[in-house]
């Protein structure tokens, strides 16, 4: 682990490794072990086993048909939490739309993100957006976009802006392996490198892009990590199923950035322990138990594991915790479901869709605002 | 002749021209092992090989970029952008070299690029599943753009685009991929079997591009449209018990613009109507070009019916979509001036 | 007061709002030490700073991406993409991201973007220095388009577009820079200082968006045009001895559909006029809505004089743009009909 | 110089020297020397020479208002004569706009270049293209793009079809510094590394991109020779006004490429010895002296040097040559003007304008087309 403010040249090496803390033992061995606390280790477990009870409700509450879509984060939740943790609040995120930890740690509300899913009543995005495209201002929290890796350059900019501003806030991105490929990639590259930008741009490499193998995005070839090279952008290549490790290489790249040692890149590596989405059906693409397989295991497990050996822990702990988990993500959903679903009410004002599309409604809008709304009173079939 | 849906009978097109052409070859996102997320290249790589149906990276621009690439040495590329709403990366590829090369050249190079593109709502799939952007690319001079409205038009235009010497870019109205839809969210899904367009040959034919379709006759007043409100405006029209003739333009540019004048000129009254926002959408020009040919011929304003001009709101998709509630107001609106 | 050309009140605009607000930022290609390729920013990083007027590398994504984001932080960017023309690399963070911010947050997020770039043609700059690509934005919700015709215009409209919390993608008409063009290149160039909209106030000042502008009054035929063709438009009018009102829509989103309709209403005659290329151009949108709000006052079709149907061709140029010749056939076919 | 089939790893640190031939006092040396015979040395100075003359006069052709624009490529000369030499003729040739000697050695026509310049009857743009935007299909030279770097991910393209078709011919394109930053440079990497496309991706570095240095695109954190790493892709980093440097290290990246060997990225370091184009006015960004001062030299100079030293030329027979250029380039200029100028005819027809937008000229188009022509036999003012 070198010192945060060395030349980009001696860290060339922490792009080719795999930076661990927990060995298979679950043991913390090596420079990079934090020095986290019971309370913030067991914090970020309670996190954790929230975020798979909520991804496992609502998985199951889309194939019911009560949400249209969702998308999951199973086995990648450590890449979210850990990062998380070492952030300020006042740092800006610009995340991929499988950092619902994120949302959560910086208190976005489970009720509020099953209410967006819902698109009801409650819902902050109005009913404007698909579910799983959170935001929360608040908690510096950007709007999730449907196009991939359009937040990168948009966090580099962030970043940029605050060093203008003489602040020290830094700005923290997300995107998986597969949108290294999209133009924005090489746009947050060039402009992080060429103005030194304090950012940290995270490439989630969960091995697969849809149906697609990390290789098809040149991951085979050259550890998505090295990508920064190029740039003399450090890269740090990391176990993202190891929680104290993703936070370890996060506080490095947030104390260099806030130093003015410009950008880090840094690769998670984990897998998709999911469906890319509930449209998709990976049985048609992979082997049903690879991710059994998957070298780097259960970031759940490993965390688990760690605080067992820590004496913190045991087996029924977790299983209690667990289930209390599930029990308050069941009594959320309810209270969500209170604020309308797709098919029971109450249901959003449909006028709003016309509003927020400019600061002040012009004409035009208000005439088919008009329009829609006299629309709406009428029978049809007649 | 087999009953297709338009996945199948788009599917059926690549595939048979991978058959008869060597040149050919489809590429995309998740289009090769696993066949394209909404199956339309289901197959193609196990039957003509990883060389000739590629998985391409997740970068339209580089896709765009390498198709013309590949064009210029010979290949006849078939590339998908796996939603309309995300073919904006490569939109400079597509505009300022696409449309352009074989101009700038003189014809001493071409680009017969394909590009398909799933477009259009009411498949719940908010503001970036949803968009209907061919106004935009029936703008740019070069290019031609096309939008099929059934399985047997999705398999003839295809064929006819993948053998066009210009550059295509091929909308595909994700709604009805699995059967045609008159705009009633609440009814049962219908399939293709029962519609006459759903028979499609196995092999090859084409329907030629640049020719409108009157998908059915009448004298009162005229419908213009393409995609998934073709059958929207018929039902509309039904349900209204207008006579409407109903033209499906197909072929969005070159625009036949002879049928659309022939029929408002008996009609004397006319709406436009698609799903994309109105604003200087596609129905402007429509609107604009029928109104010179037929000016005297009118008896009312031409109406439009169109999206709203926001961005595709998830909740709203039902006040948003051109339902048969809006066209049927749409066509009072025309019956009733003057 | 001061006399100056659109490069000197563009100039000025930015120098004025970069002195009022310290969240203004300037960026670009060249814009910063050099001042820009058309001088539009020459001075301002020498009086504000590098911190404040920035150089940006060749990259139209990165420099509306970048921009985006410094906005999401407090800041009000001023982009300048070099040439129209090369706007489509940045166009996807125009449409999907910047465009839709606002919407898609519930306005928890909002994006006060200013795009500034020099369209059209008529200055020997080929296919590549000459388009006018205003309709496709003006095609995308959440964007407001402007494109003014003199300085006095362009320093306030440019002001307001700054100080406006939606993205601006505010057109130069690049021909008209340093001088009004009645469209007859081999007139010796003239001057703004002899032009009533020249004088310009040194400071702060706006003129709102979306207002159009009557610069002269008629009561034969409305001529709705802007940018470099408000000139043409006046020029041909005059030479025809036809009497009629020409509007500057200097915004072109959103439309003040209010002062066309009331000024065709009162003709009863319109030809609609601009640079871009005429198939789903701009005009469209303008023939459509007026046709609409007007018809029973129409006494013949509206023509449309717009730019043909192919890439800008370096050595036709004058048979390309719409000259006074062509303005005026156009005037004639709409007088002459009916 | 290692051998063309060495694994990505052995050549990274050819992105960071400099590779050069030529020496200061013109002898070559080390391990990159080609053997070139005195007639292929004698052929590249005459090609130098030559477009030094071409570019001299038509800049001069452009101040008198005789073309429109013009783009010199000064103290380029060798980063396309070098390379030229290298490949094959059924090589496909992808140019940025300053490659005007490839379009020479290709057999362009310097009487047809001209024209093309003058927009007249004898263009083969037919007048739709601004000057210098060159083609030659039977030359295999792509045609030129406005657009910078679109010529990138298309040169890739074509690579990737010609391994699909199983033709040994590969692909090349030239790019400026600033245009590294652009999206397509992306693209083209990528697509190059997936896929191992046998393409060469050349970046011509000559210190500036209009009126800004190479920095403000990265180029000094970090070579452009470098920026292929990241995606596991050779860069080599060359001497730009050593013309054997040149030649040699492209005919290295094209064994490689041709034995299956895949992409390489190199980038030629010179220096722009004009304006940028004739609309540039550098003494606004840089020292008029800047030049003179370049450590490489300028590389008409050091070829002669290099044959001089050889006994193979002397200043008179470089005097003499650069007379009898001169004096070709008038000749070919004053057959040029006899085929049209921007003022004396003979024009294009105009109706030209309409043709070739698509293969079969459309309804609309037919009619635009009539009333132009129509409007063409008007008198205006009438
Ligand atoms: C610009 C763009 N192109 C294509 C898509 C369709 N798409 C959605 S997710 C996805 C795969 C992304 O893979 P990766 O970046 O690895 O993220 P992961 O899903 O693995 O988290 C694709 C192709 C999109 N949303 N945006
Ligand atoms: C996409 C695009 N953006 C901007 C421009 C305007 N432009 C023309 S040349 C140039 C500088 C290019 O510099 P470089 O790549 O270093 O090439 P050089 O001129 O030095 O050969 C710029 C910004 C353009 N032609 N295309
Ligand atoms: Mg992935
Ligand atoms: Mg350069």
């Amino acid at each position: 682990r070198p010192a945060t403010n060395v030349d980009f040249q001696e860290t060339e090496q922490l792009a080719f490794e795999l930076i661990r803390v927990l060995d298979d033992d679950f043991e913390p061995r090596g420079p990079w072990a934090p020095d986290l606390d019971k309370d913030q280790l067991l914090e970020s477990l309670k996190l954790m086993t929230l975020v798979r009870a909520y991804d496992d409700r609502m998985y199951r509450m889309q194939r019911q048909g009560k949400i249209s879509f969702y998308m999951q984060c199973l086995g990648e939740e450590a890449t979210s939490i850990g990062p998380g943790m070492a952030l300020r609040d006042g740092d800006m995120i610009f995340p991929h739309y499988r950092q619902q930890a994120l949302y959560l740690m910086r208190g976005t509300g489970l009720l509020n993100m099953m209410c967006h899913c819902l698109s009801n009543t409650r819902d902050f995005c109005r009913g404007r957006q698909m579910p799983v495209f959170y935001q929360h201002a608040e908690g510096n929290m950007f709007t999730i976009s449907g196009n991939l890796c359009t937040q990168y350059p948009q966090a580099v900019g962030w970043a940029m802006a605050a060093a203008i501003k003489g602040s020290d806030d830094i700005a923290a991105s997300w995107i998986g392996d597969g949108s290294t490929a999209e133009a924005d990639f090489h746009h947050a590259l060039t402009f992080a490198a060429v103005y030194q930008a304090p950012v940290i741009l995270n490439v989630v490499n969960n091995q697969w892009a849809i149906s697609t193998f990390q290789a098809v995005a040149g991951g085979e070839r050259r550890t998505f990590a090295a990508r920064g090279h190029g740039y003399g952008i450090p890269g740090l290549r990391v176990d993202g199923n190891d929680l104290l490790a993703c936070y370890a290489t996060t506080a490095w790249a947030a104390e260099r950035a806030r130093n003015g040692g410009g950008p880090t890149l840094i690769e998670f590596v984990t897998y998709r322990g999911g469906a890319h989405s509930t449209s998709d059906d990976p049985s048609r693409y992979r082997p049903r138990d690879e991710w059994s397989a998957f070298p780097l295991g259960d970031p759940l497990k490993r965390l688990t594991g760690h605080l067992e050996r820590l004496g913190h822990w045991s087996k029924d702990q977790q299983s209690e915790l667990e289930a209390e988990m599930k029990q308050h993500v069941a009594d959320t959903w309810k209270e969500a479901c209170s604020h309308g679903t797709m098919t029971e009410g109450p249901f959003l004002d449909p006028h709003e869709m016309f509003e927020d599309v400019f600061e002040e409604m012009p004409r035009h809008l208000d005439e088919q605002q008009a329009e829609m709304m006299e629309l709406e009173e009428q029978e049809w079939p007649k | 002749m087999a009953e297709m849906n338009m996945i199948q009978a788009i599917n059926s097109a690549m595939d048979v021209m991978l058959e008869r052409d060597s040149s050919v070859v489809v590429m995309g996102q998740d289009v090769g092992y696993f066949g394209g997320v909404f199956r339309c290249t289901d197959g193609l790589q196990k039957r003509h090989g990883e060389h000739r149906v590629i998985d391409s990276p997740i970068s339209e621009g580089g896709i765009v970029g390498t198709a013309i690439g590949m064009a210029v040495n010979g290949l006849r590329p078939v590339a998908e952008i796996q939603f309309a709403d995300y073919i904006y990366p490569g939109f400079d590829q597509i505009v300022s070299e696409l449309a352009r090369i074989r101009y700038r050249s003189d014809a001493t190079f071409t680009t017969p690029v394909t590009i398909r593109t799933p477009s259009g709502g009411g498949i719940r799939g908010g503001q970036t599943h949803s968009q209907s952007p061919e106004g935009i690319f029936a703008h740019v001079s070069g290019l031609k753009t096309v939008m099929p409205s059934n399985p047997y038009d999705a398999k003839g235009l295809l064929i006819s685009a993948i053998e066009s010497n210009d550059p295509v870019v091929f909308f595909e109205p994700k709604r009805i991929y699995n059967g045609p839809f008159d705009g009633d969210p609440n009814k049962p899904s219908q399939s293709w079997s029962a519609h006459p367009r759903g028979e499609v040959p196995d092999d090859y034919y084409t329907v030629p591009l640049g020719q409108a379709d009157i998908v059915q006759e009448g004298d009162e007043i005229t419908i213009v449209t393409y995609g998934t409100i073709v059958h929207v405006a018929q039902a509309a029209a039904q349900a209204l018990g207008v006579n409407a003739e109903v033209i499906d333009v197909r072929t969005l540019m070159p625009l036949d613009i002879m049928t659309l004048q022939a029929s408002v000129e008996k009609t004397g009254r006319c709406l436009v109507a698609h799903e994309a926002t109105r604003f200087c959408g596609y129905g402007a020009e429509l609107v604009a070009s029928i109104q010179r040919a037929c000016f005297w011929h009118l008896e009312a304003p031409i109406e439009r019916v169109a999206g709203w001009d926001t961005p595709y709101p998830h909740a709203f998709e039902w006040q948003y979509f051109p339902t048969q509630k809006r066209l049927a107001a749409g066509i009072r609106r025309v019956m009733e001036a003057g």
